[in-house]
């Protein structure tokens, strides 16, 4: 039997991997953008899960929005992953730091 | 009369506000004129307050109050009684003095350096007068910035340092302070500071509620170990600038102690008296010490400064009348004296240029009546009978003895030391084989040295030998302040 | 509920959306931008007049309890209105010298307020993240905007990650206080989490979600990483912009959030809030000191402030939020002075950067040197500027909670910024100068320095006169519950 | 007018002339900068003669002349008391003091500071009269302080002078030392009888008689604190040992002045102070003995000093220091009226022998140096003269006014019982040989024997001072002789007069208390029987012979050149030394304060205050900044990385520590 804790396991593993993707990689942003839609999905997991033990429907609904803001967020997202590239020729993680300190 | 106090605020901040608006336009001889008028306006708008005052009357004189900040019951609320009188009466005066000598040592931006002396003048008298911790508190700040660009722009060498360190101290210790007004607002949902008098606290709360206004007066007046902004800020001011400071920025610490610390917090202070004095004893002995071996000469009379600030607070701190007499007509006198005595530095400085003793021999040689002024005034910064310096050192000792005789033993040593101090100064600096050229070449006081030089002078000795002048307005007033403080307020 | 009603509640929300949407359309077929400008302008006063229609001592709710109006709605949607406007006039000119001026600044902005309106106005948590996206894509969208500078996409790309990996956490929180409470409207979940039979510790996971969202928002320690690098790296006016008006949405949402919604849970947020006032306090004010770029500087004094109005909103008491409405009204005030004075010394030639840029402003331009000398003092809560009152309202608040500590570290991290504050005044008046900067902003436009020496001027007015400033703050805070 | 009125003009009209000449004596034609004080002085001196003879006659005048200022329930005032004891005063210093301001019409007569010289004379004579005619201390104390004042600035009145500037300074400083004990006595006084002024002092200080005083654990009378206290004040002004190093380097000042300040008058405001304390004062053996061994040892080394003095000016001053010694040690035997009559007659001839020597000076053209000098009597006889009466004054050749006075100390000093008194009756018997033997010495090498000058002058003349070797000193002009034959005229006869009414009658007394235990003065008075009987019995004493030993050994030594004794090398270099009290404040105290000095501030103030803690904490915030910065590394995988530090930390407060 899946009970909700299982569900509620499944998202929290799926959004710690997502934030381990962040700040593990060292590479490419793209990998960063996607991580954040596996956090995004964790998220849409939990709000599922609830809402379908819950008996009540506007978790769904939620969901729905975050996927849409989702994409939204990506197109933002890859667009400045192309203006970073224009600039910086790369878009590895450790070579965008100009601002520190 | 309502009204006069406010007067006497505003009048010289909104005529430095105004010079500062128009000096572009005006050229610099002009300028100064206008300033100068200005200032002594500034000081005869304070004399009907002389005049009119009540010496009888022991409560606050011409009050004035309007609602300011509602909503934490802030009142612009305004007093005048005998403790202030004096200061606000010297306040003025030194701050037209300072504008009016201000030609012969400013050459650049002289309107914005007499506007910042006007503005200056205006909130420190408001200190004075403001009876609303926060309107008082406002004035205190606010002082900070003229002074802060006063040093900083016409400053010496290392100006940069020592008003940062300046500002910095003296904030330190008034956040706290002002910590301490919430508290009490919250206490007695008022920021009067007469509400706050009337306040019973338990001893603990007095202890701390003492020491957040003991470390913003102790560095403003200031006493040992937090005195060291003071060499710095003097060494590096302009003259007009460490005159101020002198004569009448520490005075704003003794007043404080007098009108917040002492009376909101009595069982306080009697719990901290062994430690204050033991302060004040190390500021008189430690420091006039320090003083002996200065080779620069503000920073001796700097010194010096601190050491009689020792005595204010001794005297204050000693809690009975002949001490808080003699603390309150030290505070005068070094206004009198310190402001000579720092005029006469810039004097030597606007020919010379150097501040550094070693530079100086034989001045009297060539400038005689000026040697003959600072002989004076070093004779009464060394306590001498029949000027001012005098009665304030010879009440305090006096004082001091009946609470301990070891007390007044060491505060009697400043009799030695700050002769001492003094005298090597002018056996250095004044008397002698003339050192060099230089110094055979120099021109004796011009007429505005001179006048200045004789007016302060005169002070001096007119409150030496009449030290009356003072006390006869204190007199009341004192006796309210040291009945609220002989006065438990545990309940 | 009736269509007029609805109308009436979410009137300026309606006007700006459409405003938004218009401008993009125009910028893209008109060339004119000045007008552009000018229907910006107007829509903030058509959208300000509607909101001032509003009663400000009942609540209304509209779209199923979705969307609320109320004292602090509309206290803090006004001065939205307000500061947008301020930053309008202050950018105009520094975007058209670099070519920026374009619709799509104008719709990006709009959009942006919508955003913040919604915020401001969420009773929901999905109306509250509708508007917290719109609001944050815009200002992603915004910090990319002068897109061939390389800082300026690297600000953008760490401020889009951050705060997408911000938004995750909340929106955790919210599934969790969803799944706890089976509800998202604000006013529900209270009443809900009375219930005894609740799982503390999931409620806790929940609220640190919760709460860590907002501080990112904020910018406040330890959720500050990414207000340095975006100052710096935006363009100026687009840092004003993100240091000002977005801040009224944060206070919002903190207080819908946590006062509204968890106010069960208040010993707990209190705790976390005290720990990040004082260290957004302690590290703003402390790293400040060895800044040597002035957007930076003001970017970890801004986290020092946020630090501030974290302590006075830790309290949790009506005082509290009352100091820190005020706070956040003066010190949006005193943002958009700081870097209008930096937009108009960066007008024409290079842009004002290092601290050491201003050296000798005193002896060349006087009056802004004075400008400068106020809001500076006002940054460090000098009287009699408004600075003060500011900081004294939030210490009020905090001593009256009985926190005597707190109340003296927040004066002791103040005096830490006093230095570099004053560092800043001895920079302008006491060095001298090393470039001309006369000629450098001669070509600044009336507009903007008129517009400046008013928004400075105020901070001392105000600062004189304080009293219905706080009386404003006291009666918002008064009228929320 | 008033006799308060009258009595003020007394101290006001030098003070006028003091101000006008100070003011406007530059401007003003030079005759007038020794009219104006001289007129004024004058009536000074007459009033104080009508003053002397009203309280002759038994009225004591008392009344304050204003307010100074009200502290809670003490009201201070400024006012006069005239009694005998402060009539007598007054008629010495004014006229002292006018004699002094005639010689100077000469002795100055070619200083640029004419008129300043002036105004600082009448200024000291205001000074001096206001303490004298104090009703209470802190007038006292004022004209205490302005009298030294003025003696500072006029030892370095030639400023340019290293020497003089710096005897003024030290002058100056150790009275300090000595103020600084009176005060605290008068801070006492003020704490226990609660008010400053002399008669209600004097008049409840009986109820006070067994007061302990707690100090340092163990406990003291209070009067005897008080005296002892007071005293030191005394010693400070009055030069006794070990506060007397200023008095000899005072010397540095214009002889005038030497005359007035530091021998007739300022030095003496010590016994005057002790004398008029003696209600106080007498209620304590312990601070009269103390008082007594101190006045010994300075009668007796300070007298020693003098024998090997070459300076013509600092003889005199040592001997001054012995004389002063004398006085002490009278008040040590509750004989005051006898130190007052020795400090009257020792004005005198004191006066006399520095203006003599002032007199020489000028004749020498400025050289003090005695080896220079020598059979003079030859070329000044009026100086010689006038000298030699001094001289024999102050040896106590009988029928001389010294010897009434210092006759009667030693004879008061034989017959007190009080601790100590046995060691001062040899003190003062064998200082009168001492003086004896410096006197002689001093007045045979000037007015006998070679002129030195006339081979000397070469080597020694590096100034323009002093002869060369074919100049002659002449005679100086009536304005120094003249004061010099008013003032032999006292020196001589005033002894002889006066000795009768000051111990017989209660000329003084009256003003004077004595307690019945201390029988000195009184056995003193049994055994007088008139003036002449007095020295005739001298001759029989062992005092008189000792004088006469001291004549003929000076005699032989430096009329004759008979060099048969030789002074071994331990006691020279004590001697030039003068027992180490210059090198001890000069090589140990001076160094040691400017050290300590040093320490707190470079060591506490810069580096521990100001470095360490001030500038430390902000060097240590600064730091932090540095590592705070560093935080903000640039890596966007870093900065999530904080974020979810941050996160943790929150949850694992909640499920570890907080709640739940």
């Amino acid at each position: 039997m899946v009970t909700l804790s299982h569900y509620l396991f499944l998202g929290g593993i799926l959004f710690a991997i997502s934030i381990l993707g962040i700040f593990l990689n060292r590479k490419n942003i793209i990998l960063i953008l996607m991580a954040i839609e596996l956090m995004l999905l964790a998220v849409n997991i939990n709000f599922i899960a609830f809402s379908h033990f819950l008996g009540d429907l506007s978790g769904q609904i939620f969901v729905f929005f975050i996927l849409t803001v989702a994409a939204a967020e990506s197109a933002i997202g890859l667009a400045i992953i192309i203006l970073i590239f224009r600039n910086y020729k790369s878009i590895n993680v450790a070579d965008v730091n100009r601002l520190k300190e | 009369m309502t009204g006069i106090l406010s007067l006497v605020i505003w009048t010289p901040i909104v005529l430095g506000l105004v010079l500062l608006l128009i000096q572009n336009k005006l050229s610099t001889t002009l300028t100064y004129r206008l300033g100068n008028f200005f200032g002594f306006i500034s000081f005869l708008v304070t004399l009907p307050l002389y005049i009119y005052f009540d010496k009888g009357f022991s409560g606050f004189q011409f009050q004035e109050m309007y609602p300011w900040i509602n909503h934490f019951s802030i009142n612009y609320h305004l007093g005048l009684d005998g403790i202030s009188l004096p200061l606000v009466l010297l306040t003025s005066f030194i701050s037209w003095l300072v504008i009016f000598i201000s030609s012969n040592s400013i050459q650049r931006a002289i309107g914005f350096y007499i506007s910042v002396f006007l503005i200056l003048s205006g909130l420190m008298i408001g200190v004075f007068l403001a009876l609303d911790a926060i309107l008082y508190y406002v004035f205190w700040e606010a002082m900070l910035i003229p002074m802060f660009l006063l040093i900083g722009i016409w400053g010496g060498p290392n100006r940069v340092y020592a008003s940062i360190k300046f500002f910095l101290y003296t904030v330190l210790g008034s956040l706290l302070m002002l910590v301490a007004f919430i508290y009490l607002y919250n206490q007695t949902a008022s920021f009067s500071i007469l509400d706050f008098y009337s306040k019973p606290l338990s001893l603990n709360i007095q202890v701390l509620i003492f020491l957040a206004f003991f470390m913003a007066f102790a560095v403003k007046i200031p006493m040992w170990p937090v005195h060291t902004w003071l060499p710095d800020a003097h060494v590096e001011a302009p003259t007009g600038g460490s005159v101020i400071l002198a004569a009448i920025m520490l005075k704003l610490g003794g007043y404080s102690f007098i009108r917040f610390a002492m009376p909101i917090s009595p069982d306080a202070l009697i719990f901290l008296k062994p430690f204050l004095i033991g302060l004040s004893l190390i500021a008189i002995v430690y420091i006039a010490l320090v003083a002996i071996v200065q080779t620069d000469m503000k920073k001796l009379i700097a010194y010096s400064s601190i050491s009689h600030m020792g005595f204010v607070t001794l005297g204050l701190f000693i809690l009975n009348p002949l001490g808080f007499e003699g603390g309150y007509v030290q505070m005068i006198s070094h206004g009198f004296i310190s402001a000579a005595l720092f005029f006469a530095i810039g004097v030597l400085y606007d020919r010379m240029h150097s501040r550094n003793i070693s530079d100086y021999r034989g001045v009297m040689n060539s400038m005689p009546i000026f040697g003959s002024f600072f002989v004076l005034f070093a004779m009464a910064n060394s306590g001498l009978p029949g000027t001012s310096g005098f009665v304030g050192e010879f009440l305090v000792i006096l004082g001091a003895m009946q609470d301990h005789f070891w007390i007044a033993f060491f505060a009697s040593l400043t009799l030695i030391f700050g002769a001492t101090y003094s005298l090597w100064l002018v056996k250095r600096i004044i008397f002698g084989e003339v050192k060099n050229k230089k110094i055979a070449a120099l021109k004796d006081l011009n007429g505005k040295e001179f006048f200045v030089m004789s007016v302060l002078a005169l002070m001096t000795l007119a409150i030496g030998i009449y030290p009356a002048l003072i006390t006869d307005i204190t007199n009341q007033s004192s006796q309210v302040m040291l009945g609220l403080i002989q006065q438990s307020k545990i309940l | 509920m009736t269509l007029s009603t609805l109308l009436t509640i979410a009137v300026p929300e309606i006007i700006i959306l459409i405003a938004a949407m218009s401008v993009l359309l125009l910028g893209v077929f008109y060339k004119n931008t000045t007008s552009l400008f000018g229907i910006t302008q107007l829509t903030l006063l058509i959208a300000a007049y509607f909101t001032a229609q509003l009663p400000i001592d009942v609540k209304l709710t509209a779209f199923n309890d979705m969307f609320i109006v109320d004292s602090l709605s509309m206290f803090l949607k006004l001065l939205s209105y307000f500061a947008l406007s301020l930053v309008l006039i202050y950018s105009r000119s520094f975007l058209q010298i670099r070519n920026l001026h374009n619709g799509e600044f104008y719709a990006l902005t709009l959009f942006a307020l919508l955003g913040i309106n919604l915020i401001i106005s969420s009773y929901h948590l999905l109306s509250l993240y509708m508007g917290l996206e719109l609001l944050s894509l815009s200002l992603y969208t915004l910090v990319a905007f002068d897109r061939n500078r390389p800082e300026a996409t690297e600000a953008a790309m760490k401020y889009f990650v951050l705060g997408a990996v911000a938004s995750g956490f909340l929106l955790y929180g919210f599934s969790m206080l969803y799944g706890i409470t089976g509800s998202l409207q604000i006013a529900e979940i209270s009443s809900k989490l009375t219930d005894a039979s609740i799982n503390p510790v999931v409620l806790s996971f929940a609220l640190v979600f919760v709460v860590v969202g907002i501080a990112f928002k904020f910018g406040a320690a330890p959720f500050q990483l990414w207000v340095p690098d975006v100052y710096q790296g935006a363009a100026t006016p687009i840092t004003m912009f993100i240091g000002s008006v977005p801040k009224f949405a944060s206070v919002a949402m903190l207080i819908r959030l946590l006062f509204q919604g968890l106010d069960h849970m208040v010993l707990d947020w209190q705790a976390m809030l005290l720990i990040m006032a004082i260290v957004s306090m302690l590290f703003g004010n402390i790293t400040a000191i060895a800044q040597t770029k002035i957007k930076r500087l003001l970017a970890y004094s801004a986290i020092s402030h946020v630090g501030f109005m974290f302590l006075g909103l830790a309290t949790g008491t009506i005082t509290g939020i009352a100091s820190a409405l005020m706070y956040i009204a003066v010190y949006v005030l005193m943002t958009l002075a700081s870097f209008g004075l930096i937009i108009h010394l960066s007008n024409q030639g290079k842009e004002l950067d290092q601290i050491t840029d201003l050296s000798g402003l005193g002896k060349q331009k006087p009056w802004l040197a004075f400008l400068l000398l106020l809001i500076f003092l006002s940054l460090a809560g000098i009287p009699p500027t408004i600075g003060f009152y500011a900081k004294f309202s939030i210490i009020q608040a905090t001593v009256q909670f009985g926190w005597i500590w707190p109340a003296i570290i927040a004066v002791m991290s103040a005096l830490i910024g006093i230095f570099y504050y004053l560092r800043i005044i001895k920079v302008a008046y006491f060095d001298e100068p090393v470039k001309n900067l006369d000629q450098v902003s001669k070509s600044s436009n009336n507009e903007l320095s008129v517009t400046l020496s008013i928004n400075t001027l105020a901070l001392l007015i105000i600062g004189l006169f304080p009293s219905s400033l706080m009386d404003i703050a006291t009666l918002t805070s008064a009228l929320i519950f | 007018m008033t006799l308060m009125k009258l009595y003020s003009l007394v101290p006001m009209m030098p003070l006028v002339a003091s101000i006008i000449i100070g003011l406007f004596g530059r401007q003003l034609p030079r005759a007038f900068s020794h009219l104006v004080p001289i007129v004024l002085v004058l009536g000074s001196f007459l009033l104080s003669l009508y003053a002397l003879y009203i309280s002759y006659h038994g009225y004591v005048f008392n009344e304050n002349l204003f307010r100074w200022m009200t502290v809670g329930q003490y009201d201070l005032n400024i006012g006069f008391m005239v009694d005998n004891l402060t009539a007598l005063m007054m008629t010495v210093v004014t006229f002292v003091s006018l004699m002094v301001h005639i010689y100077t019409i000469e002795y100055m007569k070619k200083d640029p500071g004419y008129s300043r010289f002036y105004s600082f004379i009448s200024l000291f004579t205001f000074a001096m009269l206001m303490l004298v005619m104090s009703n209470n201390f802190l007038q006292l104390f004022f004209g205490w302080e302005a009298v030294g004042l003025v003696s500072y600035l006029l030892i370095g009145f030639w400023y340019k002078k290293p020497t003089a500037i710096h005897a003024n300074m030290k002058a100056f400083l150790v009275n300090r030392v000595g103020d600084f004990g009176f005060l605290l006595g008068i801070a006492l006084i003020m704490f226990y009888f609660g008010t400053l002024d002399y008669q209600e002092v004097f008049s409840r200080v009986n109820s006070f008689a067994d007061q302990e005083f707690i100090l340092m654990g163990s406990s003291v009378s209070l009067v005897t604190l008080i005296s002892i206290l007071l005293f030191i004040g005394a010693m400070g002004k009055s030069a006794q040992v070990p506060l007397h190093v200023w008095l000899p380097d005072s010397m540095e000042g214009p002889t005038p002045i030497s005359a007035l300040i530091h021998a007739a008058t300022m030095v003496t405001a010590g016994i005057f102070l002790v004398t008029r304390v003696s209600p106080i004062v007498e209620l304590s053996n312990t601070a009269l003995s103390v008082i007594l061994i101190v006045g010994s040892i300075t009668a007796l080394f300070m007298g020693i000093l003098g024998i090997f003095q070459n300076d013509i000016k600092r003889v005199v001053a040592y001997s001054t220091l012995s004389q002063l010694g004398y006085m002490t040690i009278a008040l040590g035997v509750s004989s005051y009226s006898l130190a007052m009559f020795h400090l009257f007659t020792h004005a005198f001839f004191k006066a006399l022998l520095f203006l003599g020597a002032g007199s020489v000076i000028i004749g020498m053209h400025h050289d003090q140096n005695i080896m220079n000098m020598g059979n003079l009597k030859k070329y000044m006889p009026i100086t010689w003269i006038t000298f030699l009466l001094a001289t024999l004054a102050l040896v106590g050749m009988p029928f001389f006014s010294g010897f009434y006075s210092k006759e009667s100390i030693i004879e008061a000093v034989k017959y007190s019982e009080i601790v100590g008194s046995s060691f001062a009756y040899f003190a003062a018997v064998f200082g009168v040989f001492i003086t004896s033997l410096y006197s002689f010495r001093l007045y045979f090498i000037v007015f006998h024997g070679q002129e030195r000058w006339r081979d000397k002058s070469s080597s020694n003349n590096h100034h323009d001072h002093g002869l060369t070797a074919n100049q002659s000193p002449h005679e100086t002009t009536w304005v120094v002789t003249m004061p010099l034959i008013l003032l032999a005229i006292p020196s001589v006869l005033i002894g002889f007069f006066t000795i009768e009414p000051i111990i017989k009658s209660n000329f003084l007394l009256k003003d004077i208390f004595i307690l019945d235990t201390h029988l000195a003065l009184e056995q003193v008075t049994e055994h007088f029987h008139g003036s002449i009987n007095m020295a005739l019995h001298a001759l029989a004493t062992l005092p008189f012979w000792l004088m006469v030993l001291g004549f003929i050994i000076a005699y032989l030594l430096y009329y004759k050149n008979i060099n048969f004794i030789k002074t071994p090398k331990v006691v020279k270099k004590v001697i030039d030394s003068k027992y180490g009290f210059d090198n001890f404040n000069e090589y140990v105290l001076a160094p040691l304060t400017v050290r300590l000095g040093n320490a707190l501030w470079k060591y506490m103030d810069i580096k521990i205050i100001d470095n360490f803690f001030v500038n430390g904490a902000a060097r240590t915030i600064n730091l932090f900044s540095h590592i705070t910065k560093r935080i903000q590394t640039g890596f966007i995988s870093q900065y999530a990385f904080v974020m979810v530090i941050g996160l943790l930390l929150f949850i694992s407060y909640f499920i570890l520590g907080g709640k739940s």
